[in-house]
């Protein structure tokens, strides 16, 4: 089994309403130190596959055609192996 | 006239547009489920509003890997017309049968409201009836009608007169923007013209006791197109 | 898990929140000790939330008969004939405590909850109401509750499809630790589909259906049934994420399955899950359910008899089939990815029997668990001592409200979180999906159209909370008034109610007293009214360290029009329309918001209350807008009459000019609360007609002013008092609601 | 300046509605190796703060009173320096 932990993050271009919204908030609650907020998602994915290669492939598969928006988002992930 | 309305799971408006397609204009229409593979002998598909999967993950993200998005795509490249309101507009979109992708309302809060839009491009089907320029009444409801396209994907837009509906106040000036959306943008074509989303709801807005009629004069465009084609 | 002995030798029925003697009962019950799982089981159903242990006795009072009742209290909701073969399905539930410790899901999933009730009866839901109570929202934590709920209402609702047509939301000090979020849910169904909870016909398979159980909101019903403490806090987890998306395919999968003619009974599981629904259904039939929990569709592993049980995972049902037609629901449910699978049958023994892996995991008679098997009580009720105190309150002591200080007063109470416009809540819902919105939030009450008839609705839902504390009797009372007055001002015929009772703990006598009143005076007014009770909701323990909220006794009410196309809306329309008061001014300020906002004052018994003038006026403008002789129509509540006259005015963005004549206090005639009154304008050719009708009929008319130009204006005999642009004044009363909030920089 | 990436999911007990519709979807799109999915969020903020200590503290405080809704969802983090 591998255990795929996604990181989905707006690209850089794109304004971050929810980040924004936050940036905001902590700023109103005295957080002067808070220079940047942005918020993506974080998926996790268990694959019950042999190999990594395997895991990998269906993956990035899986990011392109429905996990993740090219047109705004960015991804990366990490795979570990779990029991 | 044979209209199509595609039902995926969760969606919930497509008795709005039945009840507008088949019950005021009293032409025939079908619903597709999202399993179909067909499109039938519809002259047009519409892909209503309502929160199809949802909306989870993002609007539109889980509808647009469904199996009839595939003869959708053909149909439109056959010069299908295509329509898609709401949560069809971000299937679309999330489908790459238009350019660009929702974010969120800039407020992060679903607006539902009556909205003045101003009508930028009447060389389509979809809006021949209308004036260039003319403001229109039509109820907007989503939570996600923040458009996005990047710059050169803007100003392509522009430059082929993609950009259908922008969002405009009571005196006719673009902006009251509800949303955020890129250049006021409520709804936008694709090159040819024969695929249109938007975020307003023009099947909301076509009897005076709901508060609009100006929305049927997109249906009328459309029957008016496809009648003559036939002829 | 623990014997039945250890149980026994450790009370371990306490924690649970059981009392001792009702330990000895089940024992008796049962004839030995309970097992665990049957302890919990009993524990949750015997819970206030489930078993209204000590409300149920004060039920009898309600009026519930009615010729066009066809369902009332008991069942999962209520049904009101409408004509022509169609009837209403309606009901009320509270989710304060989830929502208090997670304000989006919490509310959401009360939405889910509601609908649920609704779908169960066979009815397609067709418009969404509620009613909300937040504290003071300059704490951060109550901005933080509104922002949630409201967001968690609204998104339920918009992906499910359901428009939101009506609701109500205030703020008082008294709801700082305890807000309350009640949901109303409104169906449609033909007579002959009306379907019900009930497990009749021997040998019938039991089925669950929709999402699968999980460990989520075990006990959540006996944690609404607790008082607020920080032990509470750390329950939390039984607060859940709701699945609009599961339940819009439920709906949809129940419909169909309820149209196929196979259902022999349907109940959603609510609080306490699979427990209550499998009970209800076998005490409904007399019957009894026997049940493998092995095969209930489980999400995580390894769960016990009594977590299966108690689970309160969302968007489950139970339904009994008839027998032979069970691939035809599986087929039902999978077309759509849904779950339906037998778990066990109908038995004449009217036992629930369980069991677990091969193993008899609880055998307990289903109906000694049902409402009909607890134990009741009646506490002891004792007429608090705060009453004495603020009905000895000398008025005359108050100075009465200087000219010059008139435009500054009504400027204030325009913005103010009580009376400022709800537009802010309500553009977060979707009130038009389904297109059969007529009138939708910002009006008296909700229109709906009946799809193929002529027929409509009208909804609304209402409570003073603050008239409620003054005196309980004759606030619940009002409350049932004012929904009747907006059901009246819509030009619908008031039909039926549902009812929320929102209060502290029963078992401190001052409070039982407050909820033995408010059930008097709901159960007065709905007989004056004629309107009867067909179902409702009991939130108590509403109270943080021991300071109760508010009797909120919210009503939800049903009115019907012949022909919908007949109503009528709040706002000014015609330039030169003539302005009438329907109804007497009284010299009171007892309840108003203006004596709590300008004087911080709560005193006298609240508005007086008179049920005949009530039904006189409303009766009068129900005819006269159903003779087309109105252009508006609304009630006067909140803010009184200067503010009932600006909210017309606001709401069709056109001015008036009002000219008072004042015999008695100034602030009173202003801003007083006097029951069974309304705004009325129309054309002066109509004019004649309606003085006539006033004058048969016994009803107090009298010309105000005029409609017409950009300004709002009120002369008191020579003196302008309120002078403003409509443009001016309608900025603040639009973004009143939003500033309070702290959201008005918005985007 | 420190960059905290804050990965919030939902507690092991709370069911995930988004990540299990979008599990079945992956199903009927053929990716049969997929076992489950879990969708929370991955919020990065960006703090100008001296020491690594001052960051710390801030981020615990905010992810409580903030970004993480204790009731339903856990949260962990990565602080690293960035210039
Ligand atoms: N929580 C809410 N949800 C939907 N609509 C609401 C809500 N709160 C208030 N409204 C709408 O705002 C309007 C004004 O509310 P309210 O002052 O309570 O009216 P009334 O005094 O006539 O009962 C009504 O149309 C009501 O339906
Ligand atoms: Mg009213």
């Amino acid at each position: 089994m591998w255990k795929a932990e996604v990181q989905v993050t707006l690209k850089d271009v794109v304004f971050d309403p929810q980040g924004n919204a936050v940036e905001r908030q902590l700023d109103e609650l005295g957080y002067k130190g808070v220079q940047k907020v942005r918020i993506g998602k974080y998926i996790e994915v268990l694959f019950d596959v042999k190999t990594r290669a395997e895991a990998e492939s269906q993956l990035d598969e899986i990011c392109k055609r429905v996990l993740v928006n090219q047109v705004l988002e960015h991804y990366s992930y990490q795979l570990v192996e779990v029991l | 006239m044979k209209f199509a309305v595609v039902v995926f799971p969760g969606t919930s408006g497509e008795g709005d547009c039945i009840h507008v397609l088949k019950g005021l204009l009293g032409h025939e229409v079908t619903i597709l489920s999202h399993k179909e593979t067909s499109l039938g002998d519809a002259q047009c598909v519409i892909l209503p509003g309502g929160a199809s999967y949802g909306d989870y993950l993002r609007p539109g993200a889980l509808a647009k890997s469904t199996p009839i998005m595939e003869p959708i795509r053909k149909f439109a490249q056959a010069d299908g017309l295509v329509l898609g309101v709401g949560n069809g507009f971000q299937v679309l979109l999330e489908a790459g049968l238009l350019p660009g992708a929702m974010l969120p309302n800039q407020s992060l809060r679903f607006i539902a409201r009556p909205q003045l839009l101003c009508v930028e491009n009447t060389n389509i089907p979809f809006t021949k009836l209308y004036q260039k320029g003319q403001l229109i009444n039509m109820p907007i409801a989503h939570g996600a009608g923040n458009y996005y396209l990047d710059p050169e994907g803007l100003l392509e837009l522009e430059g082929n007169g993609q950009i259908v509906f922008r969002y405009a106040d009571k005196t006719g000036e673009i902006g009251d923007n509800p949303n955020g959306s890129v250049g006021n943008i409520a709804g936008i074509t694709n090159p040819r013209g024969n695929v249109l989303g938007m975020m307003p709801h023009p099947e909301r807005s076509t009897e005076e006791v709901l508060g609009s009629t100006d929305g049927l004069a997109l249906f009328q465009g459309i029957v008016e197109v496809l009648e003559r084609g036939k002829a | 898990m623990m014997t039945p002995q250890e149980i026994k030798d450790t009370q371990a029925w306490r924690p649970m929140g059981l009392k001792d003697e009702e330990y000895e009962k089940i024992c008796q019950i049962l004839d030995r000790l309970p097992n665990y799982t049957e302890l919990g089981m009993y524990a949750v159903l015997w819970s206030e939330h489930c078993s209204y242990k000590h409300s149920r006795p004060l039920f009898k009072h309600f009026p519930t008969q009615g010729d066009c009742i066809l369902v009332g209290p008991g069942e999962n909701a209520g049904a009101v004939d409408i004509g022509d073969g169609l009837a209403i399905v309606m009901k009320v539930e509270s989710h304060n405590h989830p929502s208090y410790v997670e304000p989006y899901e919490g509310a959401a999933t009360g939405v889910g909850g509601i609908l649920r009730d609704i779908f169960t009866m066979g009815a397609r839901p067709i418009a969404s109401l509620n009613s909300l109570r937040f504290g003071n929202p300059k704490d951060e934590y109550v901005r933080y509750l509104v922002r949630g709920v409201v967001a968690g209402i609204g998104d339920y609702g918009n992906a499910t499809g359901v428009p939101t047509v009506a609701g109500e939301i205030s703020f008082d000090e008294s709801y700082q630790g305890n807000c309350l979020v009640n949901a109303m849910s409104v169906g449609l169904v033909r007579h002959d589909s009306i379907t019900k909870a009930t497990a009749s016909g021997v040998g019938n398979p039991v089925m669950v259906v929709g999402s699968t159980t999980g460990r989520d909101g075990i006990h959540g019903a006996t944690f609404a049934s607790a008082e607020f403490s920080e032990e509470n806090e750390e329950k939390r987890p039984s607060v859940q994420v709701g699945d609009p998306f599961t339940e819009k395919l439920l709906i949809e999968a129940c419909l169909e399955l309820i149209a196929s003619g196979v259902v022999v009974g349907i109940q959603d599981m609510g609080a306490a899950g699979l427990t209550s629904s499998s009970s209800e259904m076998a005490s409904n039939a007399g019957s009894g359910i026997e049940m493998d929990l092995t095969l209930v569709p489980q999400r995580e592993e390894g769960m016990s008899a009594y977590e299966i049980m108690l689970s309160e995972s969302q968007e489950r049902m139970l339904v009994i089939p008839k027998a032979g037609a069970e691939e035809q629901v599986k087929e039902i449910f999978a077309k759509r990815g849904l779950l339906a699978v037998v778990v066990g049958k109908v038995t004449d023994d009217g036992m629930l029997r369980l069991f677990h892996h091969g193993e008899l995991a609880a055998e307990v008679p289903a109906k000694s668990l049902t409402t009909d098997g607890a134990p009741s009580y009646v506490p002891p009720a004792e007429k608090p001592q705060y009453l004495e105190k603020l009905w000895g309150y000398d008025f005359d002591e108050l100075p009465d409200l200087e000219h010059s200080k008139i435009q500054d007063t009504f400027l204030q109470l325009l913005g103010f979180s009580n009376i400022a416009s709800r537009r802010w809540v309500w553009e977060q819902y979707d009130q038009m999906a389904q297109l059969g919105t007529i009138v939708g939030p910002g009006s008296d009450a909700g229109v709906l159209r009946i799809p193929g008839t002529k027929r409509g609705i009208a909804l609304t839902i209402d409570c003073n909370g603050r008239y409620c504390y003054q005196n309980p009797k004759r606030g619940a009372a009002l409350a049932v008034a004012e929904a009747a007055r907006n059901i009246y001002a819509s030009g619908a015929k008031p039909l039926a109610i549902t009812d929320g009772l929102n209060l502290g703990s029963p078992e401190r006598p001052q409070i039982y007293w407050q909820l033995k009143e408010t059930v008097f005076g709901l159960a007065e007014a709905c007989r004056a009214l004629g309107t009867p009770v067909v179902g409702g909701n009991v939130s108590l323990y509403n109270e943080t360290a021991g300071e109760a909220i508010f009797p909120t006794p919210v009503v939800g009410m049903l009115g019907v029009f012949e022909d919908v196309q007949k109503h009528a809306t709040i706002s000014f329309k015609n330039e030169g329309d003539l302005i009438f008061l329907v109804g007497e001014n009284r010299n009171e300020l007892s309840g108003s918001e203006y004596l709590k906002v300008c004087h911080d004052l709560v005193a006298g018994p609240g508005p007086k209350l008179d049920l005949e003038t009530e039904k006189r006026n409303g009766e009068f403008c129900h005819t006269i807008i159903s003779d087309g002789l109105v252009s508006s129509c609304h009630d006067l509540s909140e803010g009184g009459l200067a503010i009932g006259l600006a909210e017309c005015a606001l709401a069709g963005e056109i001015g008036a000019q009002v000219k008072l004549y004042c015999p008695g206090r100034t602030d009173s005639l202003l801003f007083g609360e006097t029951q069974a009154r309304f705004v009325i304008s129309l054309s002066e050719e109509n004019a004649e007609s309606v003085r006539a009708l006033a004058e048969e009929r016994g009803v107090p008319l009298s010309l105000l002013g005029r409609v017409g130009g950009d300004k709002f204006t009120v002369e008191i005999g020579e003196t302008r008092v309120i002078d403003g642009e409509l443009t001016q004044i309608s900025e603040l009363w639009n973004s009143g609601l939003e500033r309070l909030l702290g959201e008005k920089s918005g985007a």
